[in-house]
């Protein structure tokens, strides 16, 4: 498998009082196979979507490299990298903020066209129509303004205007969440059928595991701004090795009453504080249920523990 | 403009920049409470710096300006002018003597009346605009939240439409007007309260009620706004879910939040009382220092002028001090720095 | 089997400038005493109004009670005074929601919060108050309750904001707790913290639990019934098993086969189209439109609730003798 | 209806239907509009501006009389079939006389207003737009500039400029423009994390179009507001000035310069006074009604979600 998008050593630090520092995104290192769907889960304030807004150019990090296809993203006046707004697009949570609302659908997903295409009128209408049609939408409709339509309805005309550009990776920020059950299941495969049909890679941002493991080949666990665990997904959820994953894990929710009572529920104590003056130590040990001595003096590294199969603890 | 004028504006332009630049500086340090409040007092003096130095340079630039003695003076006050100011020195020499003698908390003589300084004028006549300043303010504020909430409480009833067609004609009608209304019904007409002067309490009631419209008619408006949006917060739904009474809930949840916008304006709306009260000191024939402001004004007196704007000034910054002092003691939740980007 | 809570044909509507949104069209169940029931429906079916109801905490205007009997004791809440449910409201029913950021006042202490509630319900002495404050602290699971007590709501963490709103909740001794969504807004991690504690009091303290969820996993989990809504009326209800292994109307079935289960590999079915215009509803079945097994009546008439085992209730026309006969 | 065993038949498949008819398309400009009129009070506010500016311009030309003739055997008469507000102390025809004032009011509303709204939209919009230091270092200025008390800065000016209309104008193009800058740029910050405006960004579409297209569009809403606000705002100022003697000079005449003249004789000739106070109170409140129609018409909350 070829690798399109390698993130090196990624930092992303805010600050956040006079000696105050919140690491969103610490030192991160995995890459992302042409063709997968690769989940990031974690948290909420966790950095995953500031994670992934850096791979997309939207923040830059404050050390650290994004290589898509050999090109460093964040490396400037590079002619390369003018080009890759054609390959790297972004689909966002929440689809009331996502689409402009002065503008109607039609104009939203023929800006996107007019960007990375000099075509003539006829072509753009033709194209907009088309694209409507592939997210599942009435071209009837592209004369709409954005709040005539419903959250998912919404959801796919962020699709689409994504897909404009003819992409070849796609960050999906949570694009779930805002969405009823029953529609998040359209837009899941929705999300899939194109994939199928334009070999497209995903990263997919989530905080619904039940939801990563359908759609996704591997998974990422992060906590407090670090990947602690990645996987396949079925090696993830047989035999996962970090206690966090452990604990997550357990505490999803089945829709399925005798599979709720029988299995245990790991109940972690505490709450994951994102303004830490970090002591030394794994970020977890606070409220680990396994924490040994060594667990509280230094931070372990992703590392390899099976083949493929990464995890950052010491225990494991 | 003279040589003189020109190394001054450059030391105006430098005083701005070194004072922007320390304001930057001064942001950037401290995140507790008692950091805020010396930032915020530093920058206030650095801001009355600033205020002094501005008014200085206009007061300069006038033709025929202060210090100039083109005009006609009485002796007496030229030689007093001359000795404080030393006017035949340069310009800078000029500002510095009028800071030395603002440090000690001299403002200078009167321009005009020559047993006068600026000093013995705002001795004289800010008691009694503070004293019609108070009166004013207490009942905007009471009136002013109290027809709000009852506004918010009974929204598109007729207690609401009553309250908000009042505060639009209090909104509508600049307080020179109102004044010469009051003046012409009550005095003149009904004859039944006092046209002019001040002691007694009948001389209070139409200045009090032409000063205080203005801001009353404000607070309703926005205490009724705050209060409707506070009315749909979520914490108000918790409190009835408690089974709180409706009072309860109105005096300890709803109202100490809807006022915080009240808070936020106190700083404007004591400057709108102060600059209210020129007007309707000079109409009802108040002798306070809002009166005396105008009369120089018309008289072109420019040290009581530049005096009373500089005396305005730093009281309007100590009581924004004091409004924002307010507003951390009543928000637990302030929040004194911003996350940034590394 | 005790009931506890008996809604009747509860019927409301909210004035809109656009029309009328008939919210609830007919809402009839029964909350069994020391149960845990969970109400699970999409975003805009009504849960979240059926709860409000219950307390008479709607918004009115715009919303608007237009028929039906709300049980408590014996009495119809719908009928009672401000005064006589201020009596009812946070002492033997109490509610917790989902906001945690918002559902505490800013400007006042946690503990200022708890004590109003005692202030309101509780008989006790004025000195064994604070004490009592203090206990139902730490029963909702809140490490150094005297330091909880004295601290603003922005002090405390998303999970202990939703802990100090289960104390609050606690203070009164309800004899049933609605929580509306409560676990919505936290992570998986917290949202397994606080349905631990929840299921902890409901054996502990004996309290009914009434669980407005979208969250079928979390009803799942949880509740010993589950009411299903769908376009503000109960189309389905039953025992948990019931409605996950056996469910009868097709919006459950649609709503199960929406969501992954673990080692499911194909894709997805998700119901087609969008829920319904309220203003506006479907005549007939408020579903059919979406409905995969449409019949014609279902455009014509809505189908009654109909007893399939036990107390397993399904409302669709599809357990008609007809229907059956053509199947 | 009697239910028939035949109706259990299963759907056709034309009868299935998935999609919910959603109402017409239309614009927001069209929906702000459509709401503002159902707006009764903003409504009567626009149609009153209307007839005031139609009275300022052809109101001085009626009655036959100019602003500055001065008629002394006519003086402080009170409103009759010749002079139909009456007279002033010089003898002068109070209604040409008022709408002549009109005139000057109007003009210092509205030329104040766009002045602002030109000087705000570029500061604001700028310094929200580049961000980091350079924003910092603007807003620190207006910062500064809002924390003197403006009024007391407006009559140094006008002192130093010599009262005038061209005084007045200066020193309230100098202060006015500070709120609007910072709505604009509160505006600007805020629409710059608008997802639609990263997702604008990740297509790489250019600055200058995000600032046209994605970012002005929908900022327009409160600047449009702050705007109509700032015309009362200006004609009071202007009118208190007037009155402390800082007004635009004789044998012109604003409103505030004829109300100031008017409280001389209100004792006596209250007409005087009635006049030009009545048409500043009646401005102000067609410009403050039309400015919270607008606030409500533009309001999300009001249809748009």
């Amino acid at each position: 498998m070829k690798k399109l998008v390698q993130i090196k050593n990624l930092k992303k630090y805010f600050k956040t009082g006079r000696r105050q520092v919140r690491k969103a995104v610490n030192d991160i290192t995995f890459d992302i196979y042409r063709g997968e769907t690769l989940g990031l889960v974690g948290e909420s304030g966790c950095g995953k979507t500031t994670l992934g807004k850096i791979i997309v150019r939207l923040y830059k990090p404050t050390s650290g490299q994004v290589i898509y296809d050999g090109i460093d993203v964040h490396k400037t006046g590079s002619p390369h990298n003018i080009a890759l707004n054609k390959h790297m697009q972004m689909v966002f949570q929440d689809p009331y903020a996502s689409l402009n609302p002065r503008m109607t659908a039609g104009e939203i997903i023929g800006e996107a066209i007019d960007i990375h295409s000099q075509g003539q009128k006829g072509f753009k209408r033709e194209r907009v129509i088309e694209l409507l049609q592939t997210v599942g939408l009435h071209p009837g409709l592209s004369g709409r303004y954005p709040h005539e339509f419903s959250g998912g309805q919404r959801q796919r005309i962020a699709i689409a205007r994504a897909l404009a550009v003819e992409p070849d990776f796609i960050v999906c920020d949570e694009p779930l969440t805002a969405l009823d059950a029953s529609i998040q299941a359209q837009i899941v495969n929705l999300l899939e059928d194109l994939q199928k049909q334009k070999e497209l890679t995903y990263l997919f941002i989530s905080h619904d595991l039940s939801m990563v493991r359908h759609i996704c080949n591997r998974i990422a666990v992060m906590y407090l701004g670090q990947v602690v665990e990645l996987a396949s997904k079925d090696e993830l959820f047989e035999h996962p090795l970090h206690p966090y994953t452990q604990a997550v894990l357990s505490a999803i929710p089945a829709p399925d009453p005798d599979l709720e009572t029988t299995s245990r529920r790991v109940i972690l104590p505490g709450e994951a504080s994102n303004t830490f003056k970090l002591s030394s130590g794994c970020g977890f040990n606070s409220r680990c249920p396994k924490a040994e001595a060594r667990c509280r003096q230094t931070a372990p590294v992703l590392s390899e523990k099976g083949s493929g199969h990464w995890a950052a603890c010491h225990l494991s | 403009m003279s040589e003189n004028s020109y190394t001054f504006l450059i030391m105006l332009i430098l005083s701005i920049c070194f004072y922007i630049f320390m304001f930057i500086d001064v942001s950037r340090k401290g995140d507790s409470q008692m950091g805020y409040f010396l930032r915020r007092a530093l920058t206030s003096l650095l801001a009355l710096w600033l205020i002094v130095t501005i008014t200085f340079t206009i007061m300069h630039l006038i033709p025929g300006g202060p210090f100039a003695s083109e005009k006609k003076l009485p002796d007496a006050i030229l030689r007093n002018l001359e000795q404080r100011y030393h006017l035949n020195d340069p310009l800078y020499k000029q500002y510095a003597g009028y800071l030395i003698n603002l440090l000690q908390g001299d403002l200078g003589p009167s321009f005009k009346y020559e047993n006068r300084t600026v000093n013995s004028i705002i001795r004289e006549g800010f008691p009694v605009s503070a004293a019609l300043g108070s009166l004013a303010i207490v009942l905007s504020l009471s009136a002013g939240i109290l027809a709000g909430t009852v506004s918010a409480l009974r929204q598109k009833r007729w207690q609401d439409y009553t309250v908000m067609t009042m505060a639009t004609f209090g909104f509508s009608i600049p307080s020179f007007i109102l004044a010469g209304l009051l003046m012409y019904v009550f005095a003149y007409k009904l004859r039944v309260l006092p046209s002019a002067l001040w002691g007694a309490w009948q001389q209070a009631v139409l200045p009090t009620l032409a000063l205080a419209a203005l801001p009353t008619a404000f607070i309703a408006r926005l205490v009724r706004s705050s209060m409707l949006e506070v009315l749909r917060l979520d914490y108000i739904r918790t409190a009835r879910a408690k089974g709180l009474s409706e009072s309860n809930i109105i005096l300890r949840h709803a109202l100490p939040n809807a006022i915080l916008p009240v808070v936020t304006y106190s700083g404007p709306l004591i400057a709108a009382i102060l600059t209210g009260s020129f007007v309707v000191e000079f109409i009802f024939a108040i002798p306070g220092l809002g009166r005396w402001f105008v009369q120089s004004i018309t008289n072109r007196d420019y040290t009581v002028i530049l005096g009373v704007t500089i005396f305005y000034s730093a009281f309007l910054m100590l009581m924004n001090l004091i409004v924002d002092l307010i507003y951390i003691a009543i928000d637990p939740r302030i929040k004194l720095f911003d996350s940034k980007e590394v | 089997m005790t009931q506890l809570l008996s809604v009747k044909d509860l019927k409301v509507n909210f004035k809109t400038n656009l029309g009328e949104v008939q919210a609830l069209q007919g809402v009839s169940f029964d909350l069994v005493m020391g149960e845990v029931t969970a109400v699970v429906g999409e975003s805009g079916c009504g849960k979240s109004v059926t709860a409000l109801s219950i307390m008479k905490l709607l918004p009115t205007p715009p919303g608007c009670i237009v028929s039906g009997q709300v049980i408590f004791d014996g009495q119809d809440l719908l009928l009672k005074n401000e005064k006589e449910m201020r009596k009812i409201r946070g002492g033997s029913i109490a509610m917790i929601f989902q906001e945690t950021n918002t559902s505490l006042n800013p400007t006042l202490k946690v503990g200022t919060q708890i004590m109003e509630v005692l202030q309101n319900h509780s008989e006790l002495p004025a000195s064994e108050k604070k004490q009592r404050a203090l206990e139902v602290i730490s029963m909702a699971g809140l490490p150094d309750p005297e330091m909880v007590y004295k601290q603003y709501p922005h002090q405390l963490s998303g999970g202990m904001k939703q802990r100090a709103m289960i104390a609050m909740a606690l203070a009164g001794g309800p004899r049933l707790l609605i929580a509306d969504e409560p676990t919505t807004a936290l992570d998986v991690t917290i949202q397994a913290q606080i349905l631990e504690l929840l299921q902890e009091l409901k054996q502990n303290l004996g309290t009914s639990l009434l669980l407005i969820t979208h969250d079928l996993g979390i009803a799942a989990g949880i509740a010993s019934r589950v009411m299903v809504m769908y376009a503000g009326k109960i189309v389905e209800s039953g025992t948990a098993g019931d409605i996950f292994h056996d469910p009868g109307h097709p919006y459950t079935r649609g709503l199960l086969d929406s969501i992954p289960r673990p080692g499911q590999r194909q894709k997805l079915s998700p119901i087609p189209g969008r829920p319904p215009d309220l203003i506006n509803p479907p005549q007939g079945c408020a579903f059919w439109p979406r409905c995969g097994q449409a019949m014609l009546i279902c455009r014509e008439l809505p189908p009654q609730a109909t007893n399939l085992a036990g107390s397993h209730q399904v409302c669709c026309w599809l357990t008609h003798r007809y229907a059956f006969n053509n199947y | 209806m009697e239910i028939k065993p035949q109706m259990f038949q299963p759907l056709p498949d034309e009868l299935q239907a998935y999609e919910n008819t959603s109402p017409p398309a239309h614009g927001y400009w069209k929906d702000v509009w459509s709401r503002f009129k159902k707006h009764k009070l903003a409504m009567t506010g626009l149609i009153i501006i209307g007839l005031l500016v139609l009275m300022s311009v052809i109101g001085p030309c009626m009655s036959g009389h100019t602003y500055y003739d001065q008629d002394l055997s006519m003086v402080n008469r009170a409103p009759n079939s010749i002079y139909w507000f009456g007279t002033d102390a010089l003898g002068r025809d109070l209604f040409t006389r008022v709408w002549w004032g009109a005139r000057i009011s109007l003009f210092i509303g509205l030329l104040t207003s766009v002045t602002c709204l030109v000087i705000g939209v570029l500061y604001g919009g700028i310094s929200g737009y580049l961000g980091g230091r350079a924003d910092e270092i603007m807003m620190r200025l207006v910062e500064v500039l809002l924390s003197i008390p403006f009024l007391l800065y407006v009559i140094l000016l006008i002192i130093l400029f010599e009262p005038g209309l061209k005084a007045i104008f200066l020193a309230l193009g100098l202060v006015c423009w500070l709120n609007m800058a910072r709505i604009v740029r509160g505006q600007v910050l805020s629409l710059k994390e608008r997802e639609y405006v990263l997702a604008a960004r990740l297509l790489g579409i250019s600055k200058w179009r995000i600032l046209s297209r994605h970012l002005i569009p929908n900022a327009m809403g409160p600047i449009i507001v702050t705007a109509t606000l700032l015309v009362p705002e200006a004609i009071f100022t202007e009118a208190f000035l007037s009155f402390l003697g800082l007004g635009v000079s004789s044998p012109q005449a604003s409103w505030g310069v004829l109300a100031s003249e008017g409280m001389h004789g209100l004792r006596n000739y209250p007409w005087q006074l009635f006049f030009p106070a009545f048409l500043i109170s009646l401005t102000m409140f067609a410009f403050n009604f039309v400015g919270d129609g607008l606030r409500d018409a533009m309001d999300p909350r009001g249809g748009l979600t």
